[in-house]
């Protein structure tokens, strides 16, 4: 994965430390330890034993979109509706958590194109205050989806995220309402939506417009659910089976579509993408890698032909 | 529920209570004139009532809402006109944390879907508590659809700790019950008014709230989840519930100022439960009233005025960034 | 219930004895004794235990609508697309249950109104051919939806039925697919489809029509289900609980709306119709049999109003 | 199926087949010029051949619909150009009964749906011998109706006994699950091409046959119900079956002249299994021939049109009766 130019400055400080070779992770799998330079290389995945680890909003970028990314909705910014202070405030808050994942929020929306498609693309961020969504999060989604729909493109949504935001109380939940009033209209209008969970979709943001998605796919061992782990198991007073709520046991229940291993997310996506576009044809059947180099496109809306 | 601080101070009340009642009717018997011992007694009844529920706090409030002797869904929907219960998800199960059917409101027919919870132990367990399971948002999904079709306006009741958090709720995908229940109350082409009458809590709660107009009673709570919940979250500490109720902003004035809620019913002094025949009027007239109003609207500037609505709510700083760097 | 001027010659020879006081059937449940006439007074209601008998469609027709009744398709009738025979040929079948029942197909069809509301109407008849969905129990069905639309005023339709009618082969199969498509288009322009399942209700009809309705109404106790008791006990090797399939089991698996008792029957159809009516109004709290014969209306879709 | 008919008649080809083989391996490694010998064999074989499968009567087309070696959806489907599974009905199960997703057929993107059945037993448990549970009805409603929004137009391949008879399908709404599909496929604005592969069993296989144009394999069948549930039901004697199936009319000549199937596709002697290759291969030209066509209509045609056609479905006598009363 060739680093674009707009993306320095933008990634995680643990990401942007990837190209240090001395910098290291240990799996919490297998305990493998792993150079940040071979894990970002192999899209943080382990090497060893296929363990997912979190990835950043912006290297989840990198490793999806051919290479370009107009972002939009970063002059929306959080505030604070509750004036919430607890052992921090929240403003502060939000404040090192912008310091330690280099992001303003816990979703980054733009545009970009995927295997030559162009597509409204938001990305949350489990590094961000734990992806849940608040006001900001909201708009953002909310702003793509009417971007696009203006734009007659597929949205791709990757979801990660512990529900709601506590700290801006209704104000967070009422965003659930909003993106799914959002993510209704542009479905109605026959786009397609497609959604990508990743671990951990929980809470709100599961229980709305990941849900609601055309396609959900969901990543290898993804934890997914509406309710937590740790309330189900004081509801029910045991522990739950490991397998619960993974991406795995979803599919069997039948509420996913397909679980993917990260590795082979960009083809699956532009599989996908294919089938939905409005010229339809068959890509060659070269990788996705090669395939957006060669093939890459403009970002504001030029529909690949061929 | 016994640990309920509402239920705690009304038990100071009862002794007075017995007092009153006993000289009345030793009153009534003798004829002994004690009007003016009555009149004292109960000045102080009154006394004390204001000074225990003339001001509720955050928590207090929680409290209330959660009053087991509180008006539920069905103390409303009972006293509409009429009332014919629809039932079940054609798919699984008959879920009764939700209860819904046609309805007569002042002689308008509409579609009413209200949370249930128990009225005692037995029906809340019957009810779960009135906590949904996913087969009671897909009865719900199927009752606000039917109304869309049949261009009835649909009236919810909002009373929910949440959507049930159990094992097999996550087995059937409540999540996508969840969302296709917004999604349902966000497209209907038809008048909706939802009233939250007790407790509001989470997603499980807003899954019956996305309406054209918000009515909430004074004493309700309607959170982003319930102050253990939330304590819980972010403190790993449920009994810090008191202060997450205070700072959660869950009272229907913060509410009503932060546009969630359009329109506050009043209750008496001790909450909706002192004198529910008034509440329940009240509330049902409020209903009445706003039918009124959002049916002369067209269906497009209905679905569009809600979508606005909640469009706009939320708020934030909007300011240029330096680009931190330039997308091509 | 009066008998309106229209009915005699169309009943079935059991129910045209029920004007005979010394008929009498036994209950097979209680075991009771019931004078036909009684019984019929009764909708065919055992007195003593509550026993639903089934109830022929003219008998039914008597019960529920005000008095009025217009029928349509009578001049559709079956004939024998597969020439078939087993050990009676099936024109030979279907004339001596057209003698036994008094009908010439497995339903009626036409149009009444219901406490003042005029319907399209439709009932099926277990007493003709097991109430089987032929060809002409479709056309009919079809009939009577596609004028019903025309008309704006909703369908109820009672179903009795074992199922698709083997002697039709798959003629008769595809009168799932004819009835189906005609609710589509009668639902799609917002009519009002109410469904009345009796015992038993099985099978193609069951998986048509049957479950596509707005609201789906069973007779108490009645037997509803895809496949046939003997068709499951066979697959699992195991007999059934008797609760399996009823009403009642269906209800609290969510499959339908409510279950009645065939004596509150026409007061529930007619609340449910005010509802629905475009005229929305609340009747007095009169009897529906009081209330159908003040406000008898015509038949031809004058919609009551107050 | 080891009772299976045609698998009985093959047993005795298989020694004939060996033969051949062993005379055309000899052939191969000797000077000695064998040809002839082989050429009498072959004729002797095709003669058997044709004796055998000819003509088939409609029993022995039931077990040629039945045979275990017969191309199942996943045959054909794996012969797209491209094929993406989607799973699930987003509520309870993914039913493996039922296999679908997005495909790309000539170049054309579709969406495809089918029915599966096992190719050995350990993938008949699985796959609960190719019969639907309602959660495998809901999958295909499901992706009918994402289909319709994306203007994909739909493919689906029939091969099932029938719907799964089960409890647990009888407690989770057979019927309505079926009666959904009848109905998602009767309005969906997009054509639609069925081919009926295999067996085609009662209302379980037309939930996925409502089409603009169905294709029937040679040998397949389609009935009211299998031959032995048409015995039971009408002669409470399952062995009855190969009379039931000779009276039901479910061969593909017999539907194509009523009007139910639009197309055949040739098989070649002795079966679809025995040239799987070519049989798959026309199959998917004449579903692209058919998509060519319907897709030249609009949306509103097509719909007419398939409205229309099963309108039409049946026939009956239609005399004027003489009133036996007069309606008022
Ligand atoms: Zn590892
Ligand atoms: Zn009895």
């Amino acid at each position: 994965m060739p680093v674009p130019e707009w993306l320095p400055g933008r990634r995680t400080k643990e990401a942007a430390q990837s190209n240090d070779a001395a910098m290291w992770s240990k799996c919490p799998k297998c305990g493998e330890v792993l150079y940040r330079r071979d894990l970002a290389a192999n899209l943080f995945v382990c090497s060893r034993c296929g363990y997912h680890f979190r990835m950043g909003a912006y290297d989840r970028i990198v490793s999806i979109a051919d290479g370009d990314f107009t972002e939009i909705g970063q002059d929306v910014l959080p505030s604070d509706p509750l004036g919430w202070s607890d052992k921090k405030t929240y403003p502060a808050k939000l404040k090192s958590d912008a310091e330690r994942s280099g992001l303003s929020e816990s979703v980054v929306c733009g545009f970009a194109t995927i295997g030559g498609f162009p597509v409204a693309l938001g990305v949350m961020d489990f590094h961000f205050r734990g992806g849940t969504m608040g006001q900001v999060t909201g708009e953002r989604i909310t702003l793509l989806l009417e971007e696009a729909r203006r734009r007659k493109i597929p949205c791709v949504i990757f979801a990660a995220s512990g529900g709601a935001r506590m700290e801006e109380g209704m104000l967070a939940l009422m965003q659930m309402a909003k993106t799914t009033a959002a993510v209704a209209r542009f479905m109605e209008d026959g786009n397609f939506f497609l959604m990508v969970l990743t671990d951990p979709t929980t809470g709100g943001v599961s229980a709305s417009f990941a849900f609601q998605a055309d396609v959900i796919v969901a990543e290898s061992k993804a934890m997914i659910g509406f309710a937590g782990r740790r309330v189900i198991e004081q509801t029910i007073r045991q522990r739950l089976p490991d397998q619960f709520q993974t991406a795995e046991f979803l599919l069997e229940k039948g509420a996913i579509d397909m679980v993917v291993d990260r590795r082979k997310l960009k083809e699956t996506l532009v599989r996908l993408l294919e089938y939905t576009s409005p010229n339809r044809v068959i890509l060659s059947e070269a990788t996705p890698s090669e395939q957006s180099e060669s093939k890459w496109s403009g970002v504001e809306g030029r529909v690949r032909e061929q | 529920m016994s640990n309920n601080v509402i239920v705690e101070r009304e038990k100071g009340l009862v002794e007075l209570e017995r007092r009153i009642t006993e000289l009345r009717e030793a009153s009534a018997a003798q004829p002994l004139d004690m009007s003016t011992e009555i009149a004292a007694l109960e000045a102080k009844y009154q006394a004390i009532l204001r000074e225990f529920f003339g001001t509720l706090t955050p928590w207090q409030k929680v409290h209330m809402a959660r009053h087991p002797a509180r008006p539920t869904s069905l103390d409303y929907i009972s006293r509409f006109d009429r009332f014919d219960e629809l039932h079940g998800d054609r798919h699984y199960r008959d879920d009764p944390s939700i209860v819904g059917g046609f309805a007569f409101l002042r002689s308008r027919a509409v579609m009413v879907i209200g949370q249930q919870r128990g009225r005692d132990t037995r029906e809340n367990l019957r009810r779960n508590f009135g906590m949904p399971a996913p087969e009671g948002y897909r009865k719900t999904s199927r009752l606000a659809r039917l109304a869309a079709r049949l261009k009835l306006p649909i009236v919810t009741f909002v009373d929910t700790k949440g959507a049930d958090p159990g094992i097999s709720s996550e087995e059937h995908a409540q999540s996508e019950a969840i969302a296709t229940c917004l999604q349902t109350f966000a497209t209907a082409r038809v008048p909706i008014v939802a009233a939250i009458i007790g407790e509001g809590g989470s997603g499980g709660a807003l899954a019956l709230a996305i309406a054209d107009r918000v009515l909430m009673l004074e004493h309700s709570t309607y959170s982003v989840a319930s102050p253990e919940g939330c304590a819980a979250i972010l403190w790993s500490d449920a009994s810090k519930a008191e202060e997450a109720a205070a700072r959660l902003k869950l009272t229907a004035d913060d509410l009503r100022r932060f546009g969630v809620v359009d329109e506050i019913i009043a209750e008496p002094l001790g909450g909706a439960h002192r004198d529910a025949e008034a509440v329940v009027t009240r509330t049902l007239d409020a209903i009445d009233r706003s039918l009124t109003r959002l049916n002369a609207e067209s269906p497009e500037r209905l679905l569009d005025q809600r979508y606005q609505k909640y469009r706009r709510l939320g708020e934030w700083r909007a300011e240029s960034l330096a680009p931190t760097g330039t997308a091509q």
